[in-house]
């Protein structure tokens, strides 16, 4: 249920009494409804399902999550061994059969 | 290159996660996504199969196609057939089968049923048909909720009178509720839903999470994501711990989005609800207010319960459960298949009745 | 390497393959539209090329020395699809036949194109499929190419069906309506109006005491035997295309669909730049048939036939074509109806029982019956 | 002999040109039809042979020295008629075209049939010609032949065109989805869905920051090109038909349309009885493209594409192939997608970026935009 | 063979009756066919052209797509355009057109118009789609108001409310009246219609033949019966007698069918009626009576008459009443075509208008 | 105006409450209301406009007029010429040159 994808809100208006937006996603843009999301600036990014912007993405909640996980994979990358254990060097080579 | 959604689609990034996840798992867990969109992502990037042996993820029933009753959809397709009526709905529900079609073959003999992508495309509807009567079918779970309100309300501030929902809401947590109530539950964590969280908040989460010691983590739905929340429920799990930690926290606050909420509970009020495959659940749903009757597409077309019921061979709430598997089921290949649904589990693509169906496993 | 096996689509968009109704999802690149074409299309036509189900049918060359390349397409879209006498599928089949063998081409291969309403019974499509199988197999003309789109419900009417086709014209031969000389004699095939009237009276709910049939019939045998008759093709070398050969009894044949004989006369006295003028009392129409005419105000000459010709031959010759149409189960009421003079060209003029002339002209739209 | 002139019709049916939109009488036999072909359509393609306006087109033999005859049909029913980067007539000409290029044939000659709803403006008819003419003006084929019907409001959806086309196969050559061997390279032209979602985004009111344009195109230069690079045709003497050379470097090519890459792979797994492995970081898809697709939930590999191609090749010839490809204008972006592989005959599967390999399936239905 | 119908086509009967005309004619006499019926005969067999130079056929207003007027085709069309309306019509209507457009050209752009041949099958429309308006376009001469005052009786008996009728009757002999009393008039003879008279009888004619001096005959249609009433009204014309002789026996009665003169008596009444090309001609149609007010369009959608006339460049009344000739209106073959006509005898391809341009006669 | 053909009623029955007929020409058969015309039966003839039968053709009426007719032609023929007073030999063969 409920897919809902990151887009970038670049232009904000009204509609028939709505406040409404033109949110891009790499290039193509689509209408939300921004009435759930009233705080809301040109710039910022926001999750739209069925029409309607229902959170503004938190950039520093983002970054604090990427900095917890490329220090795990820093870590591994120090150990030199992939996710499997194996050697860096040839992880790519034989992904296929690990499964 | 679309930000805040292909950094977490990184394979070298998901790899490692992988491996964290392979090294603290020590023991089988069984783990559920609630959630239809983890289920279509799990298998779109193939993360069950990379998971350790150990680890079982089970589909749950987060999704409209799979839940929402035979006796509702069968009143859809009495309103669509209606020639007054243009019935509006989203894609996803056109082709599920009621007692005997679906709104795709009412479609193909005549009924004016389209496809919105936003319940405020069936307000334009209206006010653009005013000699006919517009309907929309308001199914979802607590993340559509507030967008369906806003149309009610937007249409009560136009003052249509030809525009109505026929409502079939639900609410995740009591289905969640219901799935560790049973008595051979096998779930012992829960991927949590991250969009319907982004609306209602982790409250509910963290009560639950509490009452059944169950972990709960609210995921985004790129694979990083996932495997991030996995990683986070199998420590909880290994450590014996059951809180609600929140993977998502870019797009879920604790709080949820108290506008939508708020809209939310001006227009619709708590109501029992009957899911497909798992019966009815006390307080799982949500249905119009009194004071927006007239916008109630059950009352204003005086709709009637049909009381069409499941197959009764149909064993998709044992399936949903957990508990069986689908060859189990008498049907199974047999009166049942994806293009002949007799039950929930057969009736959504992601369901693992249609999933074993499609690889021909018996 | 193992595959762990999994559903494409994992959305909730579900297969509704009913087994009874077009869907959508039958018009191409879906499981359905495999099924349909494995299942009911390939069988139908039962052709080794078709069967391959590549985007294009390749062939040995069909041509012998000195042969042209005939080629036409027409789309049928008539309602009802079946009719007495006839369906959609037959007309479809025979129609481009028919417009290959007026140019005195021998048809060689055919296309099928469908579009399908979102909707239509199954076992409809399935019977129209059917009748193009049977007619081609009728005909011995190879359907070696295909194509199925399926439109959502109000967006088409039931079905359509296109054809294109593919022939062999001898060599130094050259049927044209532009070849039209004073003098010529214009034949008939049979009866007018049968297929239009047949169609019509169905609309408008009359009925016959024999059932009123189409005349739907390929004619590509006709043709040769009044090609035959007329001492063509000839047996000289082939020459300069189009040209026509001194004295080439054979003018121009044409088949008077829609429209009826009075736009395929005016056609060629145009492009002719010749006069035509046919006799009232010559006019085979058949009793029923007329009697319909009466009844709705509709005059026989503007209505489509599905299964008659016109040939356009020397004086010298029309009566050994008339002879020989005669002979050949598809003629045997062919009749001259006219004659082709210097006079008035671009115009045809019908000569009434009573003597006088009057001009037809091309209809000036739809036939409607009428009360007035 | 004097003749009166009198009306044809003297019923009270009138004529009704109104000057600004399609009637039933612009169908057939009618002044208005024979007005529409002269004034319009005979100019729009001004081919000799087609001018003529007989009920076929004949036409000196195309073919070479041991050439075979390419024959293929397709209609096209696409809504919006215009839509950014083209419209229904640029469509119609080009995808007959590809499906004859497809099978290494030069394209020649295409037929063009319409069919028009009643009541559609004039200027739209007009428009949707200029484009058919002006693609086939711009490819170099020939348009020769022709059909115009008109059927009642609401008994089509604006305008159909079908179009069969014929091509000149070379010597020798024999492409066949049924070719395929393990080994092979499957390459694409360049990016996957552009034109499904140029269509799809009109319909569902999105824009795009750049337009995003349908890809139409006709390939049989690119295809030329292709057949070139893979040493193809040969010099040798022309083989028996239909099977293919010893070490014939190219195997087939397709255009994925309808269904997309996954239904064009899936009908060449079936019909070579192999595999076949694409990798998913390695598919071309336009940024625009994949932002339209995830906010529609629709995968593009089920997405049609109309100027784009998949060309299997022999490993050693695989090199050469995508050079030339990325040479030509229409195959800048081509890039090798995957390959075949003896195991799972029938199937298709997409090698995830993590690893893991998914079947694809044919898709059991239309494409819906979705929320779930 | 068409029973009595291919006798009266018999050239060598038709030979002789021509001959005994030419015989009979010493000087010019102008004879009008009042019906469109007989002017279809004439130019389809030729007639006139084999008459001796000296009669001289003039084309009468007998046909409904010449004589009903702009406003009232505009109010179709207006009805027509309603989206709850099936409206229904003769084939005949389709394509006259009103002020600016046509019911083939609404036909076109979605309106739900369809052809019927009985007014009966209107009347079944309606019983069919009781949802939607079902108005049938009553256009005709007496011939015609029987079975239309039969489709009002049927759906009062079956109680239909969504039935209703456009009417534009009219009659002939006050049309006759009118012609005959214009100041220019040169008409001398008539032939009067046979089916009209089949319906009403002969009284009217008698009386008209009387009073005007006037000789009638109302005649069959086909050629043998269109020569001998021709012969008729020569002789009486020679012989200056005025009376009316009734060719057509085997149909017409004096009495007329009393059958359907008393329906018609029941359910419509007369009214003045503007005739195009004619103007107003008192007490010349026939309305529906008030006590049938629920059947009546006009009063049921409220139309108004939109006071649309003819064009005033247009001099086709005195065309129809012989004083000119085509080329000589200004706007002939000009703003005036048979693509676009401005009056009367343009619009019928009977007319002599519409005669002239296809002759290319200037 | 009032197109109408004479056509063999050849079969009488009741629909609606109304009597109604079929109408054979020369083998089309037609639906006709009969209500105008109670008296007739199988077997007559009828001329029918816009669906309703209008008249029942009197045959002794158009037996009476052909007799007539004929009279006038078997006059003429006794005299020997056409109805242009030529010779009836060529009657047929130049009836176009008498326009
Ligand atoms: S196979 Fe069908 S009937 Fe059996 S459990 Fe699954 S959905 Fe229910
Ligand atoms: S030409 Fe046109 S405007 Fe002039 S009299 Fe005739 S109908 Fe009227
Ligand atoms: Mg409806
Ligand atoms: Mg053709
Ligand atoms: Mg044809
Ligand atoms: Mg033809
Ligand atoms: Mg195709
Ligand atoms: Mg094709
Ligand atoms: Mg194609
Ligand atoms: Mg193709
Ligand atoms: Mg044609
Ligand atoms: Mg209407």
């Amino acid at each position: 249920m409920c897919l809902a994808v990151p887009g970038k809100v670049v232009e904000i208006f009204e509609e028939n009494g709505l406040k409404m937006g033109h949110i891009d996603y790499a290039g193509a843009i689509s209408r939300a409804c921004l009435e759930y999301v009233p705080e809301i600036r040109l710039g910022d990014y926001t999750v739209v399902h069925a029409g309607f912007a229902l959170s503004i993405l938190d950039e520093e909640e983002a970054a604090k999550s990427f900095a917890a996980w490329r220090e795990l994979q820093a870590a591994a990358a120090r150990e030199g061994v992939d996710l499997f254990g194996r050697p860096l060097a040839d992880a790519d080579a034989d992904a296929d059969e690990q499964e | 290159m679309l930000k805040h959604l292909d950094e977490y689609r990184d394979p070298a990034l998901a790899r490692k996660l992988l491996a964290e996840i392979a090294a603290v798992t020590t023991r089988p867990w069984v783990i559920m996504e609630i959630c239809g969109g983890h289920t279509h992502a799990i298998i779109r990037h193939g993360i069950d199969l990379l998971l350790p042996r150990q680890l079982e993820l089970v589909h749950g029933p987060g999704c409209p196609v799979c839940v929402t009753p035979v006796a509702l959809i069968d009143q859809a397709l009495a309103l669509a057939r209606r020639p007054e009526v243009i019935f509006t709905s989203f894609g996803d529900m056109l082709r599920v089968p009621g007692s005997r079609e679906s709104l795709a073959r009412i479609r193909a003999r005549g009924g004016d049923i389209r496809t919105v992508y936003s319940p405020l495309e069936a307000v334009n509807l209206a006010v653009q048909n005013p000699a006919q009567e517009v309907v929309f079918f308001a199914v979802g779970f607590e993340t559509t909720a507030p967008g369906n309100a806003l149309a009610v309300q937007q249409a009560a501030r136009l003052g249509l009178t030809n525009f109505s929902l026929l409502v079939s809401h639900v609410l995740v947590p009591p289905a969640i509720g219901a799935l560790l109530a049973a008595p051979d539950n096998r779930i012992q964590a829960f991927l949590a839903p991250g969009h319907v969280c982004t609306v209602e908040g982790l409250q509910d989460y963290e009560a639950m999470a509490a009452a059944h010691q169950v972990p709960m983590v609210p995921a985004g739905f790129e694979p990083v994501d996932i495997l991030a929340a996995i990683l986070l429920l199998v420590r909880q799990l290994e450590e014996g711990r059951a809180q609600v930690e929140n993977e998502y926290r870019r797009s879920v606050r604790p709080e949820g989005n108290p506008a939508a909420r708020l809209a939310v509970e001006q227009v619709f009020q708590v109501c029992h609800r009957t899911w497909r495959g798992l019966g009815e659940i006390p307080a799982s749903g949500l249905r119009l207010r009194p004071e927006f009757a007239a916008f109630d597409a059950q009352c204003k077309f005086a709709l009637e319960e049909t009381g069409e019921m499941e197959s009764p061979q149909c064993i998709s709430g044992a399936i949903l459960r957990g508990e069986s598997k689908p060859p189990q089921c008498p049907a199974f290949g047999k009166e049942c298949t994806p293009e002949h649904p007799l039950g929930a589990t057969m009736v959504s693509s992601e369901g693992a009745c249609a999933a074993y169906r499609h690889a021909n496993r018996q | 390497m193992s595959w762990q096996i999994k559903p494409e689509n994992f959305g909730c968009p579900l297969p509704a393959a009913d087994g009874a109704t077009v869907q959508l999802a039958h018009g191409g690149g879906s499981r359905l539209a495999a099924e349909l074409i494995e299942q009911t299309l390939v069988p139908a036509f039962a052709d080794p090329v078709l069967s391959r189900l590549e985007d294009q049918a390749v062939l040995e060359s069909p041509l012998g020395a000195g042969e042209r390349l005939a080629f036409t397409t027409d789309s049928f879209v008539v309602d009802p699809l079946f009719f007495p006498g006839g369906s959609i599928g037959e007309l479809a089949i025979n129609g481009t036949i028919n417009d290959l063998a007026m140019g005195g081409a021998r048809p060689l291969y055919l296309s099928v194109a469908l579009i399908v309403e979102e909707g239509l019974e199954l076992a409809i499509l399935r019977r129209v499929i059917a009748d193009l199988g049977a007619a081609a197999k009728a005909a011995g003309v190879r359907v070696v190419t295909g194509d199925t789109k399926v439109v959502g419900r109000g967006s088409c009417d039931k079905i359509f069906i296109n054809t294109s086709g593919i022939g062999a014209v001898p060599a130094g031969l050259a049927l044209s309506a532009a070849n039209l000389q004073p003098g010529d004699k214009i034949i008939i095939s049979g009866t007018m109006a049968d297929h239009g009237m047949a169609i019509m009276s169905c609309r408008q709910g009359l009925s016959f005491a024999e059932p009123l049939t189409s005349d739907t019939a390929a004619l590509h045998q006709l043709t040769a035997a009044i090609m035959a008759a007329a001492g063509m093709p000839p047996a000289a070398p082939a020459q300069k295309a189009n040209e026509p050969e001194a004295g080439q009894a054979l003018r121009a044949m044409r088949d008077p669909t829609r429209g009826g004989v009075a736009a395929v006369l005016t056609e060629m006295a145009r492009a002719s730049r010749v006069g035509v003028v046919i006799a009232e009392e010559t006019l085979p129409v058949a009793g029923p048939v007329r009697g319909a005419c009466e009844i709705l105000g509709i005059d026989p000459l503007f209505v489509a036939n599905e299964g008659k010709l016109l040939a356009v031959v020397a004086p010298e010759s029309a009566g050994a074509v008339l002879q020989a149409m005669r002979e050949h189960p598809l003629g045997r009421q062919a009749a001259i109806i006219g004659e082709v003079v210097a006079e008035n060209p671009g115009l045809v003029a019908l000569r009434t029982a009573l003597g006088p002339h009057r001009i037809i002209d091309l209809p000036s739209g739809e036939l409607l019956p009428r009360i007035c």
